[in-house]
């Protein structure tokens, strides 16, 4: 019998699962080797089955997505339950990534902006209830937790997989690799490992020409003129985050001339990659006056959005105050 | 160039002439200046010895009109020392003690006016004239050069002292206005008292020590050869001007020398009529000094043939600059 | 650099006498009074220092000392003109004519100055700035001077003439329009005065 | 180097066996704090941390402190020592080399500060004991990620830089080469000699200035080991204490160094006469070729291009000199070139000297405005017998004595506006001048002063001795001097000095008809570039920074780079020579231990992890780092790094690692601290 | 209520001047709040924004670092350094709705022991004031019920 194979997608956009298909003809290799026994985006699925699979009956889930409803925290520990391997596959599940941002505000704020804001239109001013009534009976909604949280923080995880989404060649890589551990031709790594990523950060793959850094302005690409084509984007006083950022994804972004952004999370062992990112910034600022400083640092009007877009949930703050105040007893 | 404008009481009055003198060249020099609507007296150096923060909501007032007013310029002028230093200096401690700046915008509230420390920009019209404007366009609209005529600038205490935001390259001896002087083709003498204090409201209460300190200036000019004293605040002009006679009773004396303001001599030189300058208003005559100016440059001096130095010649001077 | 505090100048100084606090308490921003090193700069730039009763150096030992009438009474405050030239040139950067301002108001508030015609014509000068908005040089000069020094008024009469003659002076005081306005604003702002 | 959070990970091979010792410091702490619960808490509240066994001891310092933890070391195998006691600025090297002679690595060894920072600042008891356990679980579990060092050797280069030719730069190098070794010595004027070449008589004992200088300048001149290099700059230092390369710049003289005999004849010859700024402070004048003075060393001419007739002519006519100069071949060379000699030294001496403030900047005082305001330095040179007046004093004029002179002292000293510091020296320069100017000219003298500052030997006696010439002191800083007279009653064509008489409490007008300026000292105007040569700093006043201002003022934080003389900070000349032979001392330590051991905290990059971002390249202040653009990545020097661990602290990809400061040890630290490491949480009383 | 609660402040010292300054407090028996923890850095500029977030996640109620002034830093110019990130640190805070005010920068000389001990008395009292951070504390995971570890006989 071919051993078991799960996905699930919980709080995350999709992308992750689009990924996946992305690797061409390699998925053919998974379908090969593995029994699919549970994956709700490839095919027709119900809890029941799961909760019919006996524990550690699954050899290796890709859980992608953060834990921002019970409904994902159930299924995080039921599928935990369930796995032998469990991965945290791509930036949500690993860090929070974008949904992890919802941290900065309250549940009641968020719920507000979502339903309530000037690009929503919802003039009976309708906001989702737990249960609601239909012709049919009742529908109940899984309740929205206050904090996002990564997967880590719910469950144990063997190992980590960042990227938002990962790199289809870094996914046909893991895919390989555990197609040769099934076949007895490879070990796997130690557990708490991460796969399919790189052991630097991303400058060490961007191919762009860099010099001693003295920044003196930060700007937003449309206010900047046409961009160098061969430098580095930081030294053209663009916010790169690549200097933080682990690599893995062949620089992707900047060698387009788009600066990273940061998705594949924080550096290898760092604790944190929002402040291995601002010390670098701040490192690198030419300014010694607090007036000359605070003006080159206005260039940056979002920081924590900034050093934070995908890493924020698993920072050592974990978000702001506002989110986790609610987990407070008063 | 635009600006806002803060006469101050006294060119309202007893400076008519500057205001009327700074009215004839206004254009000349490219200078639009916009009053501040209805505004109030700045309290000049005695509101402050009563009332603290009162006196800076009285200047307050005006700094709120003056911002509430302002489109396309930034900058609040004014011609009077005390006025620009008043003005200046709410503004600087306003930035500087937020808590006070609170106090002095509650205090506005009450008349529906607030004022943002730091939004304009305070600048004596001396400071207007000679950075903004610049000498090379002041000379170059020049019809009338004033050769032969000898002045000696006296810019008085409270424009280059203390000088809250550093404009002046000195507070003791600043040279803005001897520039100026020597662009309207005038001769400038070494007037050592140019920062020495006129005596100020002192003509009132303490009639002795100011005539002591307007004899020293007006003796100090003697001395240097000037045919003519230049101001450019209402204050020093009123006390070298109309107490000139008081003090030279007091003392026996009979000094005479004029005292004008820079605007007035711009005027002249910019080949206005001196009745539309306000010349004539002055009690120690200006005509006489006036009557010096010559059509004819003064010889350039030869130039000096270089010699090695001799024994006589005495131990070289420290070079300046 | 302003980016760290730097501790506030009773910190530097916690032992400083109470009337010195009071007056550096009262006086706008960091006066640094307590910072004097006797030099007296301040004694030999100030145009009016021969007629002051203390030079300024020495009413600042005074007040370090607690001598508060004494320094209250002193003409010194009330002979400054305002010149500024110990202010810039005290080499430790006292704020010494804001001082000055300082004192002249405590004088006032504590009714302890012996001469009182210089507080009269502030007040005479406050007096018509409050009552019209603008000073009034005519009736400041004749109300003070016949307050004062009745006698000088024939001697001055010539001059306060030569000023009407010449357009210098006005027989009438301008009122502005917003009086009411910075009436408001003064009452307030005297209201505000008394709270720290 | 890794930010890995360390709380409760289970450590990799062996585990920690940690010795705690509570330190009483007889009441000192333990009058403060509850010595026995702080041991406790270690021994019993942190056993799953790895204490194996906490003590207290009435003073650890002493020997049989030490003893008893050498034989814990010996006994139970301890592999960390953590000493709660005093700060370690005070012990630490105590307790690093007590574990050293048991064998223990001493960088295993931790202090913790419970003295100077709680029971020395603290009353309340109670809290005081909690924030000392605070302290000592922080130092525990700093210690647990501790790791072996090793002091990094270097072997000392034994020849010497000293940089400045004056006083205090002629001692130190006079003193090294005396002791053997090869020493160059650069100055960046004509001659060596300095300051105090300009000077007549020194105070306090009013020896002449040459007398006592020259003997000191022609030793330099003629000394086997002592190589000169004047009219020269250092252009660039690299390499690191012990091993030094130095870029010297010898500026083109235009005269042939060994050929020409000095004999002045071009010097004669020359017809062209400016002022000499330099030398003669403004008031007297030099040729257009020149020897700044006779004594001067190298006895050389200088041919200065800016004022050379051959040079502004583009290169035609004049060239008196040359058609005069008797060698053979002709010394002038209208064509040398600048000169780039590499030196390889193993430690540098600053001594680099002062500036005189410039008296201009205060206008009220009138100096370049009123003829008859001098300088100090100007009335040293007038005094000096062959200086402008042949030694006698004058008034501008060159030729009437003054009858009365006012010294104004604290000239751009002492004051917020200009330099805050007093310049030290200033005063007794003035009772010196008062001295030469009652002795020269019978004239009145007035000093003007705020304070007298006469601290040193012999010095207070000099200030009575000059009381008793007769000249007047008038407390009281100066507002001003004018020409113009305030009244009728005072009278044109004298100085009018503006004063508060502070001891009357009265404004005075004291009219002279001399004044002198005692302006200040102040650093080099360049002072700033050169340290940044040097890899040093200046002090917010400007001064190069010593290692401690009170107990090692003749080092710097460079290792290898020396300070000595006015460069450091204002002082006399007794004091300069003092400094530079101290400085030499220090030299001669380094050049006699033959290799130097330097601390091991330093940073290190991971090449595998670094990114090449190079965020970290502009963040050495000693260019320790540096890129390699073949390999893509940043490497750091470690003889050159100086520990700070800033580059550690930036580097965002996490490849920098900072021996003795890692962020696994301040990381264990703040949960140390904030007891995050008692399981479960205790709460502490 | 608020007066009672003491919060607990770890403090970042550089070892040649801010260190110093404490230890000369210490010698010269000034008093101060007992709030402060202090950590021995070798330089202001080896603060990395990593250790306050560090501090604040897991207790620490306010942040002091200190450091030589500026051009008196024994390593030239790192305080400087120091500045930059403190700046930008507390514009992120801020956005985390962490009072900013919580992480104070100051500089304090070897001399000035009794300006750091005002200046932590100080903070001791504003942070008195902000009340309690009470960052909650880092989720450990649940104990969810692991599949055995990966058993050889698992694979085919
Ligand atoms: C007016 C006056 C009178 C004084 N009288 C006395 C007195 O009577 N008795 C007394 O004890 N003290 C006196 N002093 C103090 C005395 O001058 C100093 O203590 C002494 O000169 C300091 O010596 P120095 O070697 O440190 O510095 P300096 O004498 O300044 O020598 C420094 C040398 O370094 C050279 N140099 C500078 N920068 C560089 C560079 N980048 N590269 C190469 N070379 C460089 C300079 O050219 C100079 O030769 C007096 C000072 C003044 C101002
Ligand atoms: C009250 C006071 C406060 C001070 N405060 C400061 C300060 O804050 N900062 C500062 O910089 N300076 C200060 N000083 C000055 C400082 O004390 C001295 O500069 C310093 O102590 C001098 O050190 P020394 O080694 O030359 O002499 P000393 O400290 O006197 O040491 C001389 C040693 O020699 C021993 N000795 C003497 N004769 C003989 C002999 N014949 N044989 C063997 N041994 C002998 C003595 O017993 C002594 O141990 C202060 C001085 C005083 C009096
Ligand atoms: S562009 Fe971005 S990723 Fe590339 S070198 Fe620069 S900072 Fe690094
Ligand atoms: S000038 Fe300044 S320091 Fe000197 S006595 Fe006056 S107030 Fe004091
Ligand atoms: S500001 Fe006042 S006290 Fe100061 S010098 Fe001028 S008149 Fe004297
Ligand atoms: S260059 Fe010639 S003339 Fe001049 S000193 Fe030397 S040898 Fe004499
Ligand atoms: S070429 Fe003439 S001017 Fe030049 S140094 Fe020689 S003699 Fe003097
Ligand atoms: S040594 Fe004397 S003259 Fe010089 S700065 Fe100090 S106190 Fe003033
Ligand atoms: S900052 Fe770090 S990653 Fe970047 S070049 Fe330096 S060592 Fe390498
Ligand atoms: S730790 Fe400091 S001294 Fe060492 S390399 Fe880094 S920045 Fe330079």
């Amino acid at each position: 019998m071919k051993p078991k194979f799960a996905m699930y997608w919980a709080a995350s956009c999709g992308g992750c699962e689009i990924a996946v298909l992305n690797i061409d003809a390699k998925i053919l290799d998974l379908d090969a080797n593995f029994d699919v026994a549970f994956w709700p985006a490839a095919m027709d699925a119900k809890y029941k089955d799961l909760d019919a699979m006996a524990d550690g009956s699954i050899l290796v889930t890709l859980f992608n997505g953060s834990i921002r409803t019970a409904e994902n925290e159930h299924l995080a520990k039921t599928l935990r339950r369930k796995s032998k391997i469990l991965v945290a596959f791509g930036s949500c599940a690993n860090e929070g990534c974008i949904p992890g941002l919802a941290n900065l505000s309250s549940r009641e704020s968020m719920l507000e902006t979502a339903y309530g804001g000037p690009s929503t239109e919802n003039p009976a001013q309708l906001r989702p209830q737990p249960t609601s009534q239909v012709p049919e009976g009742a529908l109940t909604l899984p309740p929205v937790q206050p904090v996002v949280r990564t997967l880590d923080q719910v469950v144990e995880v063997d190992y980590h997989m960042p990227g938002c989404p990962p790199e289809s060649h870094q996914i046909a890589a893991v895919v390989d690799l555990l197609v040769q551990v099934v076949q007895g031709r490879a070990e796997l790594p130690p557990k708490g490992s991460v796969i399919g990523a790189g052991e630097s950060t991303v400058c060490d793959e961007c191919p762009r020409e860099r010099n001693v850094k003295h920044l003196t302005q930060l700007r937003r690409i449309q206010e900047l003129g046409p961009l160098d084509t061969t430098l580095c984007l930081l030294e053209q006083g663009l916010m790169c985050t690549g200097p933080a950022t682990r690599s893995g994804c062949d620089a992707r972004c900047p060698r387009v001339g788009a600066p990273c952004i940061g998705c594949y999370g924080v550096a290898p062992e760092a604790l944190d990659q929002g402040a291995r990112m601002m010390t670098a910034i701040a490192s690198a600022i030419d300014a010694k006056e607090p007036e000359a400083i605070d003006g080159i640092l206005d260039g940056i009007p979002d920081p924590a959005g900034t050093f934070y877009k995908f890493s924020l949930a698993h920072s050592l703050l974990r978000g702001g105050r506002a989110a986790h105040r609610e987990t407070e007893t008063p | 160039m635009k600006m806002l404008f803060y006469p101050g009481c006294s060119m309202q009055r007893t400076a008519r002439p500057y205001l009327d003198s700074l009215m004839a060249i206004r254009e000349t020099i490219g200078l639009e200046l916009e009053e501040v609507a209805d505004w109030n007296c700045c309290g000049a150096t005695e509101y402050m010895s009563v009332h603290r923060v009162p006196a800076l909501a009285l200047v307050g007032r005006n700094l709120a009109i003056a911002s509430r007013q302002a489109e396309g310029t930034d900058t609040l002028t004014a011609g009077c020392s005390a006025c620009y230093l008043n003005l200046a200096k709410t503004d600087q401690q306003m930035r500087e003690d937020p808590r006070l700046a609170a106090k002095v915008n509650d205090a506005l509230h009450a008349g529906g006016l607030s004022y943002a420390a730091g939004s304009l920009k305070v600048r004596h019209l001396l400071d207007v004239v000679c950075n903004d404007v610049g000498y090379e366009a002041v000379q170059a609209k020049v019809v009338r050069p004033l050769h032969g005529l000898r002045l000696a600038p006296y810019y008085g205490c409270q424009v280059v002292r203390p000088d809250p935001d550093s404009r002046w390259d000195d507070r003791e001896h600043p040279t803005a206005m001897d520039r100026l002087l020597r662009a309207l083709g005038a001769d400038v003498v070494d007037y050592p008292l140019k920062t020495q204090c006129c005596g100020g409201h002192m003509t009132v209460i303490g009639p002795d020590v100011a005539y002591g300190l307007i004899r020293r200036l007006v003796h100090g000019a003697a001395t240097a050869g000037a045919d003519a004293i230049v101001t450019l605040c209402p204050m020093c002009q009123l006390n070298l001007d109309a107490y000139q006679i008081e003090m030279n009773k007091h003392y026996g004396t009979s000094y005479a020398i004029p005292v004008l303001y820079f605007t007035q001599l711009m005027g002249l030189a910019f080949g206005k009529a001196p009745a539309e300058l306000g010349i004539g208003k002055e009690f120690v005559p200006a005509a006489p000094a006036l009557s010096r100016i010559s059509d004819r440059p003064p010889a350039a001096e030869a130039a000096k043939k270089k010699r090695r130095p001799r024994a006589a010649d005495g131990l070289p001077m420290p070079r300046m600059g | 650099m302003s980016a760290v505090p730097s501790p506030s100048a009773a910190d530097r100084a916690p032992e400083c006498s109470a009337f010195l606090r009071e007056v550096m308490d009262a006086t706008p921003g960091d006066s640094r009074l307590n910072m004097c090193i006797q030099c007296g700069t301040c004694g030999g730039s100030c145009p009016a220092g021969p007629e002051m009763d203390h030079t300024p150096r020495r009413l600042f030992a005074m007040i370090r000392s607690g001598l508060r009438d004494a320094v209250l009474r002193s003409n010194t405050p009330w002979y400054c003109v305002s010149c500024y030239f110990c202010t810039v040139r005290c080499p430790q950067q006292i704020h010494i004519t804001d001082v000055m301002y300082t004192l002249k108001g405590m004088a006032i508030g504590a009714q302890l100055y012996r001469d009182n015609s210089p507080p009269d014509f502030s007040q005479t000068f406050v007096d018509y700035v409050e009552h019209y908005g603008r000073s009034f040089e005519l009736g400041l000069a004749t109300r003070f001077s016949l307050r004062h020094h009745p006698l000088s008024l024939a001697s001055m009469a010539p001059m306060g003439l030569g000023m009407l003659r010449r357009g210098r002076m006005e027989l009438v005081p301008h009122r502005i329009e917003g009086m009411a306005q910075l009436t408001r604003i003064l009452d307030r702002a005297k209201a505000l005065e008394a709270t720290p | 180097m890794t930010d890995q959070p360390q709380q409760h990970q289970q450590e990799q091979g062996q585990e920690e066996r940690i010795g705690v010792y509570v330190c009483h410091c007889g009441t000192n702490i333990a009058g403060v704090i509850d010595v026995g619960s702080v041991r406790d808490f270690a021994g019993e509240g942190l056993k799953g941390r790895g204490v194996v066994l906490s003590r207290d001891y009435t003073f650890m310092c002493s020997t049989t402190g030490q003893e008893l933890i050498q034989k814990d070391i010996a006994e139970h195998g301890l592999t960390r020592v953590v000493v709660a006691a005093c700060s370690p600025h005070l012990h630490e090297g105590t307790f690093r080399t007590a574990c050293d002679r048991a064998g223990l690595n001493p960088y295993l060894c931790e202090l913790a500060s419970i003295r100077e920072h709680v029971a020395w600042v603290h009353t309340d008891h109670d809290a005081a004991t909690t924030k000392a356990k605070a302290i000592v679980s922080g130092a525990i579990e700093r210690a647990r990620h501790s790791v072996p060092l090793e002091a990094i050797h270097v072997p000392v280069d034994a020849a010497t830089l000293v940089v400045g030719g004056g006083i205090a730069g002629l001692q130190a190098a006079l003193e090294i080469a005396d002791a053997g070794h090869e020493v160059y010595l650069v100055e960046r004027e004509p001659s060596v000699g300095g300051h105090m070449a300009q000077f007549d008589k020194t105070f306090p004992t009013l020896d002449c200035a040459a007398c006592i200088l020259t003997p000191k300048m022609a030793a330099a001149g003629s000394h086997p080991h002592l190589h000169l290099h004047t009219w020269s700059e250092v252009e660039k230092v690299e390499g690191f204490v012990g091993n030094f390369t130095v870029t010297v710049r010898r500026k083109p003289r235009y005269v042939l160094e060994d050929v020409c005999t000095g004999c002045g004849i071009c010097i004669e010859k020359c017809p062209v006469v400016v002022v000499d700024d330099a030398y003669e402070a403004g008031i007297g004048y030099r040729k257009a070729i020149y020897m700044p003075f006779p004594q001067a060393v190298p006895k050389l001419p200088v041919l200065d291009p800016d004022t050379c007739t051959y040079y502004l002519k583009g290169k035609g006519s004049c060239r008196a000199c040359e058609k005069f100069c008797p060698t053979e071949p002709n010394s002038i060379d209208f064509n040398q070139t600048e000169q780039r000699i590499n030196l390889r030294v193993g430690n540098i001496v600053l001594a680099t000297g002062f500036d005189l403030f410039d008296a201009r900047r205060i206008p009220q005082y009138g100096y370049g405005r009123l003829p008859n305001v001098f300088t100090n330095l100007e009335l040293e040179r007038m005094c000096n017998a062959s200086g402008p007046t042949g030694g006698a004093i004058t008034l501008r004029d060159g030729r009437t004595a003054p009858k009365s002179v006012g010294i104004i002292h604290c000239v751009g000293s002492r004051d917020r506006n200009y330099n805050n510091y007093c310049s030290a020296i200033c005063c007794m320069q003035s009772l010196k001048l008062a001295h030469l100017v009652r002795e020269r000219t019978g004239a009145e003298v007035h000093n003007f002063y705020i304070d007298l500052r006469t601290a040193f030997k012999d010095y207070d006696e000099f200030y009575q001795r000059v009381l008793d010439e007769g000249v007047h002191f008038v407390r009281g800083k100066v507002a001003e001097v004018s020409e113009v007279p305030r009244g009728p009653d005072e009278a044109e064509g004298k100085l009018y000095v503006q004063v508060e008489d502070t001891l009357i409490g009265m404004q005075r007008r004291i009219p002279v008809d001399m004044v002198v300026l005692s302006a200040g000292i102040e650093p080099r105007h360049d002072a700033k570039q050169v340290g940044q040569t040097f890899g040093i700093a200046c002090s917010a006043n400007g001064w190069f920074i010593e290692k401690h201002a009170k107990l090692d003022p003749i080092s710097t934080m460079t290792e290898g780079v020396f300070l000595a003389g006015c460069a450091q900070g204002p002082k006399d000349i007794p004091a300069s020579v003092s400094q530079g032979a101290a400085a030499a001392a220090r030299v001669l330590m380094r050049i006699r231990q033959g290799e130097l051991a330097l601390e091991p905290v330093r940073a290190s990059i991971d090449a595998e992890r670094c990114s090449g971002c190079r965020i970290c390249n502009a963040l050495c202040p000693f260019n320790a780092i540096s890129y390699d653009a073949a390999g893509g990545v940043s490497a750091i020097n470690s003889a050159l790094c100086q520990g700070c661990g800033t580059c550690v602290a930036a580097c965002p990809a996490g490849a920098i690692a900072g021996s003795g400061f890692s962020n696994e040890q301040v990381l264990a630290q703040i949960e140390g601290l904030l007891l995050t490491n008692l399981e479960p949480a205790e709460a502490l009383t | 209520m608020a007066n009672d609660f003491e919060p607990v402040i770890i403090g970042f010292t550089c070892n040649w001047c801010s260190y110093r300054a404490a230890d000369v407090a210490g010698t010269t028996r000034l008093k101060y709040a007992p709030n402060v923890r202090l950590i021995r850095l070798m330089c202001s500029g080896r603060i990395d924004p990593t250790f306050v977030l560090k501090a604040l996640a897991d207790g620490a109620d306010g942040v002091l670092i200190t450091g030589c002034h500026p051009g008196d830093c024994h390593y030239l110019e790192q305080n400087y350094k120091a500045l930059r990130r403190h700046r930008l640190l507390q514009r992120t805070l801020a956005q985390l709705g962490v009072e900013p005010e919580r992480v104070h920068l100051t500089w304090a000389s070897a001399a000035e022991g009794a300006i750091f001990a005002a200046t932590i008395d100080r903070f001791v009292e504003r942070v008195r004031a902000l009340g309690p951070l009470r960052w909650p504390a880092r989720p450990k995971p649940l104990p969810v019920a692991v599949a055995p570890e990966l058993a050889e006989e698992a694979l085919p």
